[in-house]
Parts: structure tokens; C-alpha cells; sequence
């Protein structure tokens, strides 16, 4: 057993995997000597010199055009964009060359390439810093899509990641990279395998990246009030562990789905959605979503914290409705 | 630079397959036997065809909407391509891809691609992976004048200089994105003069001459090979049709037609075998006769082919997991 | 009354802005001389010149960021994408730019724009010429996001567009541009206002675009079973008109939601989520969504017409769940 | 090139006041008074100025994620920009933007911008809103050198150069973007020598000597509204601390860092006005004492302004929606 921060089970998940497959590097943003915007990759390139931990200059399309063009041809790379948000400027090597090019060639040709995107809000970075853009990705076919919560998580996700041959997107949240935890299996969590994080009777919040912790703190709040929460995280968006949420809504027949992503149009519209269509009968009450507020994130810390959602707002939603 | 006799009837053949594979794609596009968008490549056969003249099969290119030319100068199949652009299961994507999306790895064609530009990005992508693996392989990145304005243009070559990657950027001028001029899309007479940006050669050539394309590429080719990175070739030439079938092309001068129609390059080299005895006349009608069969045999081929099955449009989108379909 | 078809109807919009307010212009690739690559600029460039209908290189960051700039300086530009799949390409200047602008600025600057986005399957255009991307842009604070049906939604729609101080996506279908219908009213209808395309009692089914016709199809042939539908096209996706839907949803107390993007992810999830989040008492069944199949959009035209949905798609779905 | 006296005093008095605003917002920062990121301008003064000296109010500029030093040099009011840092009500941005998002319609600042890159075609829009409207206004657009191997750059320069607008791209080539030296980010030496692609005049000057840069930008803005189009300036400059407050900078060679030190714009400027008699030392003591005082009161006013109400936080998204709170 070991205890690592979220930042630290990302690199050691790319670590190993460099270790393993000679095929495997990184490039991206100063990411080399530097260590990265937010000191994730820092020691890789000591370890794995300037050929497998590329420094890139400031061209986020052709960072991620390289990565779907070397995977074409035999690499496996791990790209980093600084933050999600810049996937506003290499979104089409993503979603028109990564996402389709196995489906338009006929399934010949294979794309196993990961993109580390650093995302949400906390550390008053404002509008085009602090975004959760994950929900546009889920609506791309062709892409996986994963978002860890936790350091064991981010490690057992980024095995996988790497080890698929497909084009995973892999969220992170930078306000949990200093995040510590213990860490006990040192490997892969598949890909479309959800995790109860604390089991309960009464209602079933579904919540994903930080949000999981803000729903735990939520959950013990409530407990001393009598209601018995279970926290369910999805860790990967797509493929979607749809059987564990069957479950968990049988048990509980109340769904709030917590994440924190604008609520308009939001992943959080698509897991109600597939609940409400699929799992009707198992429900007792309206799915209740909890998300940031529908604007852009302000920079000031208090209006900050006030759009993004927390454990405070979980529990009146919870008080509120069910 | 001498060419030798028989890499000449090689890129002679290669250029009347895609003459003759173009003109039969026009006629049964006009007849509703091929749906979708069809870009053609007539009057560009030089461009692709010296440049792959050049090329192992082990060798990357990427391509464009207009890919025919590059897919058949690389080697592909015209069978699996004609089926392809009728939409059918023996296609080279199984149907899924159409015209704009042609793709063959074994012989290292990293796909048409609908995106304008996105081409110059895979093919840093390419180049990298031969970079890193030592494999001595080249990528070749086919694209269009207009496509020099795309930001990918950019970040592409400038990326790749820096690296010394080992691709050699092939700008294909035909004068025109759709109905653009390129006098009106860029303040530039020369492409070529772009390379100054990144450090990269820029050699503008005569791209209706397939020797001065040969040529050229070669060069460039064998630098890049020899780890000293990319090159940047400007092709003159024009397309003969409108943007896509469909387009009539209008904005094309008559006068600019015809100076262009002189230099057509199939005519060209087939004086110059002539000239130069690389065949007899009865040869090249052979070579001619042996072509069009190639072509009556692809369309046979793909009017041969049943049309995919439904079930068939939710797999391949990844390598483990097949969608769900509907019931109708 | 008049005749017109979507096209001609869109143009006819443009138009009139035009002839009302010098500082409305239109940018975009070909929508000059050459008319636009579905000829819905035809004729523009001879009555208002190559200053107001300006045709670019190919390139879509600087469409976008040009529009952007000029909107914040006084202009109020008309962008036209050709396909809206080009989005990818030029997403920063919208995303990050003319959706966050105002507020990133305090409210002190306004950024009237419309960006023309033609989308949708049907004609073999393949996967990267036929996605429906509209779900992306309503998960973007900032953004005003319309999608017109019919010849008269398209040009009271285009009226509003522009003449609204904030960024408006303009998203159209380009297998409805010959589609023929009467315009009897010449004047804007307001952003947020949805209409009923067809009153029913036993059903409620929301489509947008394309899908409207099919539902309005699939309502024909309900009707001779005995099924009397209600067909609600929202018009507008963002802001939506929740009121129009509260009162279908509390008259036939079941949702049908279509709309031809891919499904997972969609905005059919918004929707559907927005009404069991607000309208779960109202409803007696499962909220049932129609979308694209999740793959990317084939070529070969069985194949396309199998994974975009239909008429057919709706009839079988209402007979199955309702 | 004769520059006024007044000219140069006010010059100074603008560099003079983005150097010491900057030293406060690093003190200030590493205080905690400021939160989120904050990117000096130290040792960058001389552009900013030389460049606005030559604009008047309706004169356009679009910024960076490094604009403090634009928005001095262009007028912006230091009392809203340090009530902005400080995420106050009274703020620019009403405490919405911070640090990366200063904007001031009234005085033709279109905004520091968090997306590098992304000024540039900002500045087209700018540009073309100036021509089209025939108001003699020119818009300047400033950028890091980092940020020209972004495609934004490529595009706006081919479109801006294409249609002559009155546009001046200024360069602020300060040898890195982050940790990436510029000789390791692109392949070439002079950022100018990119003119060349578009056919726009290319000029490098010393972006350390606050004269170069006026007499550059007098030039290039004479020419913009003239009619003749684009220029860009490169000015070769050098940041004295790192990235952003946080980053020790341990990639800047410590050689480096005392041959620029040499070369620090402010005490070049005050050298030049003392041994030119453009000041006595006394005068020279007068100016800093006002500048001083100006940061002071900024200070005191951001500090004395409330931070914004929640319900604020809804508003100005669009011009006629106000979104939903929540309830806390
Ligand atoms: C990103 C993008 N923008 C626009 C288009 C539409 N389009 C397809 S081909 C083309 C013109 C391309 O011109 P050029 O690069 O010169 O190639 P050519 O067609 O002349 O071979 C355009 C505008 C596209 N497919 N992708
Ligand atoms: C699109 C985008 N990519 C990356 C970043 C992260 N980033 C912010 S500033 C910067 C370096 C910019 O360098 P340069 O353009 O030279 O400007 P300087 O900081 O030196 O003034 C980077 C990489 C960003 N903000 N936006
Ligand atoms: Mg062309
Ligand atoms: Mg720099």
C-alpha cells in the first residue's frame, strides 16, 4: 500500500507504461525539463530523455494532429494540452481525424493515443481556464472518455487508457492534483467500470471528478440526518457502467446526478436522460442534477465558488427534494 | 537527371490510371452510380505521380478530398477504390468512407481526408513515428494552395522543421480553392517563398512536367531520409473540371483554360516517350489498352460488390466495442 | 402569403438586415460571386458588393475571430461555415472568445454576431460533412443557439438573429434547403419562442430541424392507429421555451424527444433531463429519445439513412413504449 | 527621428508606471491579495509604450495573458485595473475577469485574452471594423513570440494582409514561451523574416530602447492608415521574471539574464532624458514621485472597494438573460 497524490498516480500510470512499451511518450506544452503547467510529467524527462517527453511549441492542433498521425503509424502517445480548454484549438484533429478514422477507413487502421486534459474550476483562473468541457467529448463517437476522482483511480484509468487502442480522453481536475490517497492496486481499472464510493439505501448521487468528494462530504452530513446516501462514480463517461446505476436506483429509486460542468448541456442531461428512458419504473422521484450555473466562471473567489457547485449545495438539493 | 526507361512507363501508367480512372468516375457520377462529393484530380497526374515515383510502398502519404490521384500514384487498388466511391462492401473502408475518405495502410496511405488542411497535421504524426522507430520511412503531405491558409499549414511545418522530421510538404497550386483565386486568397505569387517562415527549403516546379516533379522530389526525399528535414515543393498545375462534378466552374478565364490545356500532362509525356523512343507508338497503345481494362475491370468489381450490411454501420468505430443498432 | 423555399428564405432574411443596416455584412468561404457552396449567398454579392459580402481563405479561426472583432467594434457580421462540422476548426474564437466576452469584460461590451452552421445527414456527405453539432454550442454560456424548420421559422428566426446583441448560432439543415413552404409573416420571431407544429392530445413529441418533418410524418401515420400527437419544435435551443413544453407535457403527459444528432450526448438529453428535473409529475412514462445511432455518419447511403433516424424510427418507438 | 519632449516625459511617465504597478502586483500577489495567475510585464515596458505613444483613444489593441503593461500604455485607468487584479466590484470586469481579461471599450482596448493566440484575429475583426467604417482608426495587436507558431497568427496575417487593413502585429519577442526558449520553439531567427509569407513588411527592432520601437510603430501606423496594410515589428525584448508569479524561471541562463539586466528599458530612458536635458534629476524625482503616488492611490482603491455581490454573478452573460442563481 502505498499513499500518492492524484498528480503523482497520473505520472506513475504513464511511468510504468513508458517503462513497458518503448512505444509509449508524451509530448505536449512544457512538458519536458519543466515538468508541465502543473508539475504532472515532472522527473519523466530526466528518466526518459527529450525523444520520449516532447516539448512542443504553442500549436495545440498540430499537438494533438501528431499524436493521431504517430498513433496511425504504430506509436501509442500521451498528449497533454495545458488545460481543457484549449481543446477549442485542436478540437478537429480530435473529432474529425482521431474519433472517425477507424470507423471511415473500414476499421483498418487503429488510433491508441491518450489526451491528458487538465480541467475545472477552484484556483480563479477565470473564464478560459477553469472549464469542464468533458460532456462535447462524450458526444463524439470514437472516443473513450475518462475522468478519475481519486489517486488509486487515476493510476488503474491512465494502465488502461494507454494500454487501449482506441483515442481515450483522459479529464482530470487540476484542484485535485495535490489530493493524497492510498493507493493499493497497481493496475488497470478497465475502461466502462463504475465504482460505489460509499454505499447507501435512500438515494443514489451520481457524480463524477471532484464532485465525488463533494458528494461524500455531502453524504455524511446527510447521514446525521437520517438519509442514507450512496455515491456512485461513473470514472469513465463512455463506455458508461449503465448496469451499476441500474442497480444503484433499483436499491434507492432517487437519483441526483452531481457534476461540475455547466448544467446546459452537460454530460449530467445525458446520464438523466439514459436513466429517465431506461429506468423509469425503478424511480420515485424527479432526477435532480446539480452543476456549475449556466455562465462562464467568473475570477473573483467568492463569485468563483459561488457558480461552481459544493457539498452545501448537494445537501439542500438532497433536503429539497427527496 | 536521367529517368530510367522503366520508371517512365511506370509513372506513365500510374498517370493514365488516373486519367482514365477520373474521367469513368465523372461519367458515372453524372449517371447517379456514385453518390456523395467527387473531387477530381485530372489535369494534376503529374503532381502525384512524380512525387510517388519516388516512394516505397512502405512510405506514408497523406492526401486530400481530392485523393484519387495520391491513392493511385501510391499504389492502391482500383478495384477496392471504384467500389469504395460506389458505396459498396468490398470497398477499401467497407463503404463507410466515400470518395473523400480512402484509406490503405498496407501501402502506407493515411487516408483522404475531408477536412481542408487536416492533412498536414497527420503527417507530422508520420513522420515523427519514422523519426523515433529509425525505419528510414518518408511521409509525403499532398495538399492544395488553399489549404496553406489553414492554421495546420503553419504549426505543421514549423513543427516539423524544428523536429527535422522526415516529410516533404507537396503543395498541389491549382490555382484555385473552389471558386478563390489564389490571386485573391494570399498575397504571395510563390507557396514555395512560405518555407522562409520555418527555415524549411521551398522549391516551386513546373508540376505539369512529371520529370521536374521527379526531380524535385527525389531531392527532397533523399534529405529527408538523410535526417535533414522537411521540404517544401510548390506544383504549378490546374485542375481541368470545376471544384467538385457539379461545379461548372465559371469563374475559370477561358483564356486561363486554354493555356492550361496546352500543358496538359498526359499528352506531354506520352510526346515525350514517343520522342525519346522510351516506347513505339503500338507500345503505347498497349499501355493504353492494358489501363482501360484495369478500369472496366474496377468498375465490374464494384458493380460486383453488394452493398454492406446494416449491421455492419455500428462496428469498427472502436477496436472493442460494437454500438448499438436500431430495430426498423 | 409567399412561397419560398428554407434557402431562399434564409437569404431572404440576410437580406433584408442588410438593405436596413449598413454596418450587417456576411464572411465566408466562396459566399461571394460563387454564392456560398449551398447558394444560399446567391445574388448578395451583386446587390451589396464585395465589401459586404466578403469571401475569405480558407480558414475558419479567422472567420470566427474576424466576426468576433468586428461585432465588439460595431459591425454586426453574418458568418457562414460551410459545414458545420468545420466548427472543430475555428471553436476558440467562439467558445472562448465570442460567448465570454461580455461577461469576462463586466457587461461593457456587446458581440452581436450570427454564425450560419449547416449541418445534418442525407446526402452522402460523409462523416466529416454531415454531423449535427448543435448540443456542443448550448453547453456554452453566451451563446444563443436557433434551428429553424420550416421556410418561415428560418427567415422570422434570421430577422432576430441579427438583430440580437449577443452571439447567435444559426443552425441549419442542408438537406432542408429546397424545402418549399409559405411565409406569411415577414417579421422576426423572438429567440425563446418554441410553436407547436401539430396539436395532439396523447403525445408529446419535441423535434428539432430535419426531425420536425419526420415527426410530423410520423404523426400522419400515428393518427390513422388511433394516436393523436402533439409535434413541438422548440425553434430555439437555447433559450429554450420551457413553458411550451410544461404545458404539452401537463396536457399529454408523455415525451418523445427527436433530433438527428448522435445520441449519446446530445442535447434530446438536455431536454429530456430538463423535464424530469422539473416535469416529473406530469409524466406517465419513460421519456423516450430518437437520435442518430452513435457511430459517425457512413457513406454508403443504406448504410446513412440506417443510422440517421426517421419517420419510421418514431412510429415504431411510440408503438413500443406508449 | 526627433522626439518631443513631451513626448518622451509622458513616455517615461508610462513606463515608469507599468514598472512600478508591476512590482506591486508581484508583492501583492505573493501576499495573497491577488489570487489566481499573474503575468509581468517587467522589463517589456519600452513596447507597450513606444508602440501606444503613437495612438490615440479610438485607436484599437488587442492584449495577451501578459497585458497589464498594453492597458498602461494605452490609457486604461491603474485604479479599475488593480481593483480587477483584486477581484473587486469596482474592477473593470466588475471582478469577473482578473488579471488575463482587462478590457476598456472607451478606450479601444479589446481585451487581454487568456487564449494565446488569440488577439490576433481579434485584431482582423478590429481592423476591418476601422476600414469598413472608414474612421482612420488603426488597431494594434500585440503578441508574444511563443505565440506565432499558433495558427491564429498565419490566418490573420494572410486575411489582414489580403485585405489591407490597417493593422500593426507587434512582436513581443522576449526569447520565451514559458520554459521554451525561442530557439528551440522555432527554426528561425528573426520572427519578422514570417512577413514574408503574406507579403507584409517585416522590421526587428531593440524592444529594449523605447525610441526603436516609436519610430517603428510611427512608420507601420502611418502606413496602416494609409491604406496600405499590415506591418509586422518584431521587438526583441526579455521578461525579468518568470512565466508567471510562481515559476522561478530556472531555464533563463543566469548570463542571459545579466545581459539583458544591462539592458533594462527604464533606467536606459531615464539615462537618455538626464543626458539629454529632457528633465533635470530633480524633475526626474518629481515624475517618479507621482507615478508612485498614482500606484498608491490604486492600491488604496481596489483595497477599498467591496468585493461583488453573488447575484452579480448571473448578470452580463447576455445582453438581455439573466441566468439562474442558487440558493446557499
Ligand atoms: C476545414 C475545411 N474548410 C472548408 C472546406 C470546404 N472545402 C473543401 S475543398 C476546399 C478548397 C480547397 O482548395 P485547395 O486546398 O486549393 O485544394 P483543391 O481543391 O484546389 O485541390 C474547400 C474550401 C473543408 N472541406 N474543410
Ligand atoms: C491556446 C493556449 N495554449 C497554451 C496556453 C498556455 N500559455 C499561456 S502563456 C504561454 C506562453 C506564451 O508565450 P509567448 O507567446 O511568447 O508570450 P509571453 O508569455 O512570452 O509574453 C502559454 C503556453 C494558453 N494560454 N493558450
Ligand atoms: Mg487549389
Ligand atoms: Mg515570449
Amino acid at each position: 500500500m502505498k499513499t500518492m497524490t492524484y498528480g503523482e498516480a497520473i505520472r506513475e500510470g504513464m511511468r510504468m507504461k513508458m517503462q513497458e512499451d518503448p512505444n509509449v511518450y508524451i509530448l505536449g506544452e512544457d512538458v519536458g525539463a519543466f515538468g508541465g503547467c502543473f508539475g504532472v510529467t515532472a522527473g519523466l524527462f530526466d528518466e526518459f530523455g527529450p525523444d520520449r517527453v516532447r516539448d512542443t511549441p504553442i500549436s495545440e492542433g498540430v499537438i494533438i494532429g501528431c499524436a493521431v498521425g504517430s498513433s496511425a503509424t504504430g506509436l501509442r502517445p500521451i498528449a497533454e494540452l495545458m488545460f481543457i480548454d484549449f481543446l477549442t484549438v485542436g478540437m478537429d484533429q480530435l473529432v474529425n481525424q482521431a474519433a472517425k478514422m477507424r470507423y471511415m477507413f473500414g476499421g483498418k487502421i487503429n488510433v491508441p493515443m491518450v489526451v491528458r486534459l487538465p480541467g475545472g474550476a477552484g484556483v480563479q483562473a477565470a473564464a478560459q481556464h477553469s472549464q469542464s468541457l468533458e460532456a462535447w467529448l462524450t458526444h463524439v463517437p470514437g472516443l473513450k472518455v475518462v475522468f478519475p476522482s481519486t489517486p488509486q483511480d487515476a493510476l488503474g484509468l491512465m494502465l488502461s487508457a494507454v494500454e487501449d487502442d482506441n483515442p481515450v480522453m483522459y479529464v482530470e481536475h487540476k484542484a485535485l492534483y495535490a489530493l493524497k490517497g492510498e493507493v493499493n492496486d497497481i493496475k488497470p481499472i478497465p475502461l466502462g467500470v463504475g465504482d460505489i464510493k460509499r454505499e447507501g439505501n435512500d438515494l443514489t448521487i451520481i457524480a463524477t471528478g471532484k464532485m465525488v468528494h463533494e458528494a461524500l462530504a455531502a453524504a455524511e452530513t446527510l447521514a446525521k440526518e437520517g438519509y442514507d446516501v450512496e455515491v456512485l462514480d461513473p470514472r469513465t463517461l463512455f463506455p458508461l457502467d449503465k448496469d451499476l446505476i441500474r442497480q444503484s436506483v433499483e436499491k434507492t429509486h432517487k437519483v441526483l446526478i452531481a457534476t461540475e460542468e455547466t448544467k446546459r448541456g452537460g454530460y449530467g442531461g445525458e446520464i438523466s436522460a439514459i436513466i429517465s428512458e431506461e429506468m423509469f419504473d425503478s424511480l420515485d422521484a424527479p432526477i435532480v442534477r446539480i452543476g456549475a450555473l449556466d455562465t462562464p466562471i467568473p475570477f473573483s473567489p467568492m463569485l468563483e465558488s459561488y457558480v461552481i457547485p459544493n457539498a452545501k449545495d448537494i445537501v439542500h438539493a438532497v433536503k429539497e427534494n427527496f | 537527371m536521367k529517368v530510367k526507361n522503366n520508371v517512365i512507363i511506370n509513372m506513365y501508367l500510374r498517370m493514365k490510371r488516373i486519367r482514365e480512372f477520373e474521367t469513368k468516375a465523372m461519367n458515372l457520377f453524372a449517371e447517379g452510380s456514385i453518390p456523395g462529393f467527387v473531387h477530381l484530380y485530372l489535369g494534376e497526374e503529374a503532381v502525384a505521380t512524380g512525387v510517388c515515383a519516388n516512394l516505397d510502398d512502405k512510405d506514408y502519404i497523406t492526401s486530400t478530398h481530392r485523393g484519387h490521384g495520391h491513392i493511385i500514384a501510391k499504389g492502391g487498388s482500383l478495384n477496392e477504390m471504384m467500389a469504395e466511391l460506389f458505396g459498396k462492401e468490398a470497398g477499401y473502408c467497407k463503404g463507410k468512407g466515400g470518395s473523400m475518405h480512402i484509406a490503405d495502410a498496407t501501402k502506407g496511405i493515411l487516408g483522404a481526408n475531408g477536412i481542408v488542411g487536416a492533412g498536414h497535421n497527420i503527417a507530422v504524426g508520420a513522420g515523427l513515428s519514422a523519426q523515433y522507430q529509425k525505419s528510414g520511412q518518408v511521409c509525403v503531405c499532398f495538399f492544395g494552395d488553399a489549404s496553406t491558409n489553414q492554421g495546420t499549414f503553419h504549426e505543421a511545418l514549423n513543427l516539423a522543421s524544428i523536429w527535422k522530421l522526415p516529410i516533404v510538404f507537396v503543395c498541389e497550386n491549382n490555382l484555385y480553392g473552389i471558386s478563390m483565386s489564389q490571386t485573391r486568397h494570399q498575397a504571395i505569387k510563390d507557396i514555395a517563398d512560405r518555407g522562409v517562415a520555418y527555415n524549411v527549403p521551398g522549391v516551386a516546379v513546373d508540376g505539369n512536367d512529371v520529370f521536374a516533379v521527379y526531380e524535385a522530389a527525389d531531392e527532397a526525399i533523399k534529405r529527408a531520409r538523410d535526417g535533414q528535414g522537411p521540404t517544401l515543393i510548390e506544383c504549378k498545375t490546374y485542375r481541368h473540371r470545376g471544384h467538385f462534378e457539379g461545379d461548372a466552374g465559371a469563374y475559370k478565364p477561358k483564356e486561363e483554360q486554354e493555356f492550361w490545356m496546352q500543358k496538359d500532362p498526359l499528352p506531354r509525356i506520352e510526346k515525350y516517350m514517343i520522342d525519346n523512343k522510351v516506347v513505339t507508338p503500338e507500345e503505347l497503345e498497349k499501355l493504353k489498352a492494358q489501363v482501360m481494362g484495369e478500369i472496366d475491370e474496377a468498375i465490374k468489381f464494384a458493380n460486383e460488390s453488394p452493398y454492406p450490411e446494416l449491421a455492419s454501420a455500428v462496428q469498427d468505430i472502436y477496436s472493442d466495442i460494437v454500438e448499438e443498432g436500431r430495430v426498423r
